[in-house]
């Protein structure tokens, strides 16, 4: 089967990483900032970014809002299961080429119609991959490799339109295709407690998260809240990710929202369904993104337009299975 | 009249294969229903297995991402997406759950794409996702899809997770591990399995009310027919009221009609 | 640089492995054994065995003592930083042939003699290897890969003298060597907690013990408690190995003795000293063995040897650096 | 008489090659003293790593083993070893320490055994163990050891650990990062950095009280001397007081003679 010319958006040598990680600082530093100023300062037009969580779980929500809002241009997007982070991005045009392996879609929920334009689009170039297939490109970069062997995406048009390579095992003969490593510029996480050096604990799934933080240039962290730094010296089994990964801390209480967040609130089902029914067609689509995005001046004004922390006590009850009254479970 | 919808009749079908102890790994919908009916009925110790990341977990109600807090509850670990694709890897996941937009008669689905040119595409999917390496690496793929010629077609438009490709022997010569593959397809109107011969899709069982001539209208391929077509069990009224009351009560899946 | 034709002592091919992994049960089975009917049924003459932990860190020195007593032989060893464990097994000269990365030596506190004599001899025949590639050669059958690329070992006689292969990146033309697959016949792994069904529980560092749980055949677990399942249900973060993985499962309080076993109790220097200038000939060597490990029925008749629950006490003070009088902290 | 020993020295010349905000992977003995002197003085900001998965910890004691508690104790992380691995094969550690049965002039290292041939060692040494994985990939190795003629040998009986192999460009050309190697020598008679040119030793500085004659005299290979040969700064009474009073009071290390 020919393999189609398929373009890697990042750099995959180890040594041109190598000389970048060398000159990270270890140094235990105060990293807090803002998002405003993370964002404008850490992520830059043409930066190729990838999002922690899973699309609509433990995303980063403040952050990609500011990259739309401050008008992020042409930048590379990570699509390693890229869904509500991925329609919010799109909102703003910011992103004209994309690593795919799931985006558009809300999963279950649907198909949100002007994001699915937006690919559909010469505005957007893209190279054709798996869910595995991006977990170990990311996985490479994290372990200091330019390539993985993987066992997927073999004999099928996702290879082919992929830009991986195929190689043999010189022990077994065994064909495999190479999956090249994944080195994104900046890294944007959201978790569940952080210090101000950088140590990050999450709870639950971690995703690609740890990977992730690894394989990049640059790493933003978004909190649910701080922590004292003894919170991860009292139980070094705490830190998901450590301090020297790490270059900008911000606390962003219910950050995920109107994602999931494990153990402490549940998705905002009614709210992501609004945003379905208006991609149904230019206007609403606009009006919606002006309204939630564009005519918010940060991330609390857009909590407080949906509910403030009413809705957020609600979706703590969700989370939590407490049944309020039979509608809210419904709404579930 | 029937006395269940054609979603509830797939997914009952769809939990009896999953046999008590072995392992599967579910999406949202249809499969992680059948897994949670298989579950409470007569697969207790079926491993339920989330992409995400989620191990094991006693599924509280339907999961609306296949990372949501859902498929952490009372789970037995909550990891990695990579650890899960290498449990794949390594044979540690018995069935897999798949649909799409298309599927020929060797099991290759699409979810990628609708048009001739990748770069100019008619239609834009969300793309393999884990399909294809569920579909790669799970020992047997379960396909639970509405049935209809444009979804039932001779080629598909992008391979995006492989069947048996062009035929047999293909998947080990383009390097797949031996013994995987498609193993059931269920439909609206009919359960379907695959000739070990030829790699292509034969009819297993015929769901009750349906005629042969209807399932064939609805395949744009040439169906293998084995000389008896059975009639599918339909499901019981056990599997009916574990689904209605316990498994999906506000009727989030079985309340959408298979077409 | 000529490559020495080494050999790889277990199986590579990942396809063996999956048929094998297949078949392996996934049912919630009560896994509960002795110490005794494990390595009786679990580990044959000629097994390819390898320890958890780090040597004379969170080892399962019961498993280890009772493979001596019942004279298993012509076994592989993993030496993946292997020191009292591998002490302990050289002394009963159950193993053959041994990967090695780091054998017979005690870190900083010497080299016993005749374990030393017994790799000088023609009794053992090995491989070379380094610590980063033995972990690696694990997690490449954690992966479910014959091999994986690794930038160590090249350049040197280690290298020369491993089984190795140099390859080529095919996107960079970057050099690597591939390090085969590690797929032990038999894990032995001593954790802080483990339920009747196998899942458990490490804390502090997990050395290779994950992927060495994945990467093997069997897995027999020894625990310093059983924990109730809820232990894990209530808390999957929990989890480092979980239940698919293991076969077998033992309560072995002070398991690790007199290795240490982080936050329970630290090492005992001064038996495992004494242990070294046992050594030092073949009759004080003979005798030592004899007393403390063909001469013990069972582990609780070697701990209370060493002083039982007083020393424990006395080790869990150490652990947690509670000074009880000048004599103790001097011999910590 | 001196009022330090050749260790004392050794460990407090090591402790000033760390700059404060460094990361460092060291072993038990003379580095991890090195380290802690080091953190204790000018360097509060060390990134300490040991191999067996313990993170930057504030260690309370001498640990006995680089995976024992003491490793952990007041850790930031508590991993794996391929975790640490993979950071070396990163680019993040800085230096690393390093010792080993001999070494040559280009500073490559055996810790495996002495003898001619592999299969028949005259004697066995416990082998790389993490050696080989910090010489090749951390960006500067140290080499604390004492120094004779059995240790400096021309030719090492087998190359467990990469230095410059066998001259400029040779790492390089055997596939190892560019940027790597052997930075400094420290023996109790002399400091040894590396020539850019040749790759090989070269003297920097001779111990108080030590010969050029005697240090050549425990080489057993042609050493390069600038034309300015230094003499080492001894301990001061600063490094003196808080090795023996805070690092190491039980003089687990320093209290033993490197010879």
């Amino acid at each position: 089967m020919r393999r189609e010319e398929r373009k890697i958006f990042t750099e995959v040598d180890p040594d041109a990483m190598r000389d970048l990680f060398r000159r990270k600082s270890k140094k235990l530093e105060n990293k807090l900032m803002s998002v405003k100023n993370a964002v404008n300062s850490m992520i830059h037009d043409g930066d190729y970014i990838a999002i922690g969580g899973f699309g609509s779980i433990r995303i980063p929500t403040a952050a990609l809002h500011e990259i739309v809002r401050q008008g992020k241009k042409n930048l590379g997007l990570s699509g390693h299961t890229s869904t509500h982070d991925c329609q919010i991005l799109a909102a703003g045009r910011c992103f004209n080429r994309c690593d795919i392996a799931y985006v558009i879609g809300l999963e279950a929920m649907g198909i949100p119609k002007m994001t699915r334009k937006y690919f559909e689009s010469d505005a957007v170039e893209y190279t054709e991959w798996t869910n595995a297939s991006m977990s170990w490109r990311l996985k490479a970069a994290a372990m200091g490799l330019s390539f993985l062997p993987v066992r997927t995406m073999l004999g099928t048009d996702t290879g082919r339109f992929s830009a991986a390579m195929e190689i043999k095992c010189p022990f077994t003969g065994r064909k495999y295709y190479a999956v090249p490593a994944l080195c994104p510029d900046v890294a944007v996480i959201h978790v569940h407690e952080a210090d101000i050096y950088g140590n990050s604990h999450i709870n639950g799934i971690i995703v690609s998260d740890v990977d992730l933080a690894k394989a990049s240039k640059r790493v933003i962290i978004t909190a649910e809240r701080l922590v004292d730094t003894d919170f991860f010296r009292n139980n070094p089994a705490n830190t998901t990710i450590p301090f020297y990964l790490v270059d900008a801390v911000i606390e962003v209480p219910y950050g995920s929202y109107p994602g999931n967040m494990a153990y402490e609130y549940y998705l905002d089902v009614k709210h992501l369904s609004d945003w379905l029914d208006a991609e149904k067609d230019e206007k609403s689509y606009k009006a919606f993104i002006n309204k939630y995005i564009y005519g918010c001046r940060d991330f609390n004004e857009y909590l407080n337009l949906n509910g403030g922390l009413e809705k957020m006590k609600r979706l703590r009850d969700l989370e939590y299975l407490i049944k309020t009254d039979k509608e809210e479970t419904r709404n579930a | 009249m029937l006395k269940y919808n054609s979603m509830e009749l797939m997914i009952s079908v769809a939990s009896r294969f999953l046999e008590d102890g072995v392992s599967v790994s579910v999406g949202t919908g249809a499969p992680c229903t059948a897994a949670m009916l298989a579950q409470k009925l007569h697969a207790p110790n079926l491993l339920i297995i989330f992409e995400a990341g989620g191990i094991a977990p006693l599924l509280p109600s339907m999961p609306i991402s296949v990372g949501d807090s859902r498929t952490m509850y009372k789970a037995y670990q909550t990891t990695s997406m990579a650890e899960i694709m290498e449990a794949l890897q390594r044979g540690m996941v018995d069935y897999c759950f798949l649909g799409g937009a298309q599927i020929d008669m060797y099991g290759n689905l699409n979810s990628t794409m609708i048009g001739t040119e990748y770069d100019s595409p008619k239609v834009r999917f969300p793309g393999s996702g884990g399909a294809n390496d569920f579909g790669s690496l799970a020992w047997k793929t379960i396909i639970v899809t509405p049935q209809n010629v444009r979804r039932f077609v001779p080629k598909v438009d992008f391979v995006t997770t492989p069947g048996y490709l062009t035929g047999p022997g293909a998947r080990e010569k383009a390097g797949l591990p031996p013994g995987t593959g498609p193993y059931k397809v269920i439909t609206n109107l009919a359960v379907f399995g695959y000739d070990q011969d030829t790699g292509r899709m034969v009819i297993e069982s015929i769901h009750p009310e349906v005629k042969l001539d209807e399932v064939k209208k609805n395949t744009g391929f040439k169906l293998l027919i084995k000389d008896e077509v059975l009639v599918t069990e339909p499901p019981t009224d056990e599997e009916l009221k574990i689904l209605r009351e316990d498994v999906d009560p506000l009727k989030l899946i079985i309340g959408r009609e298979a077409k």
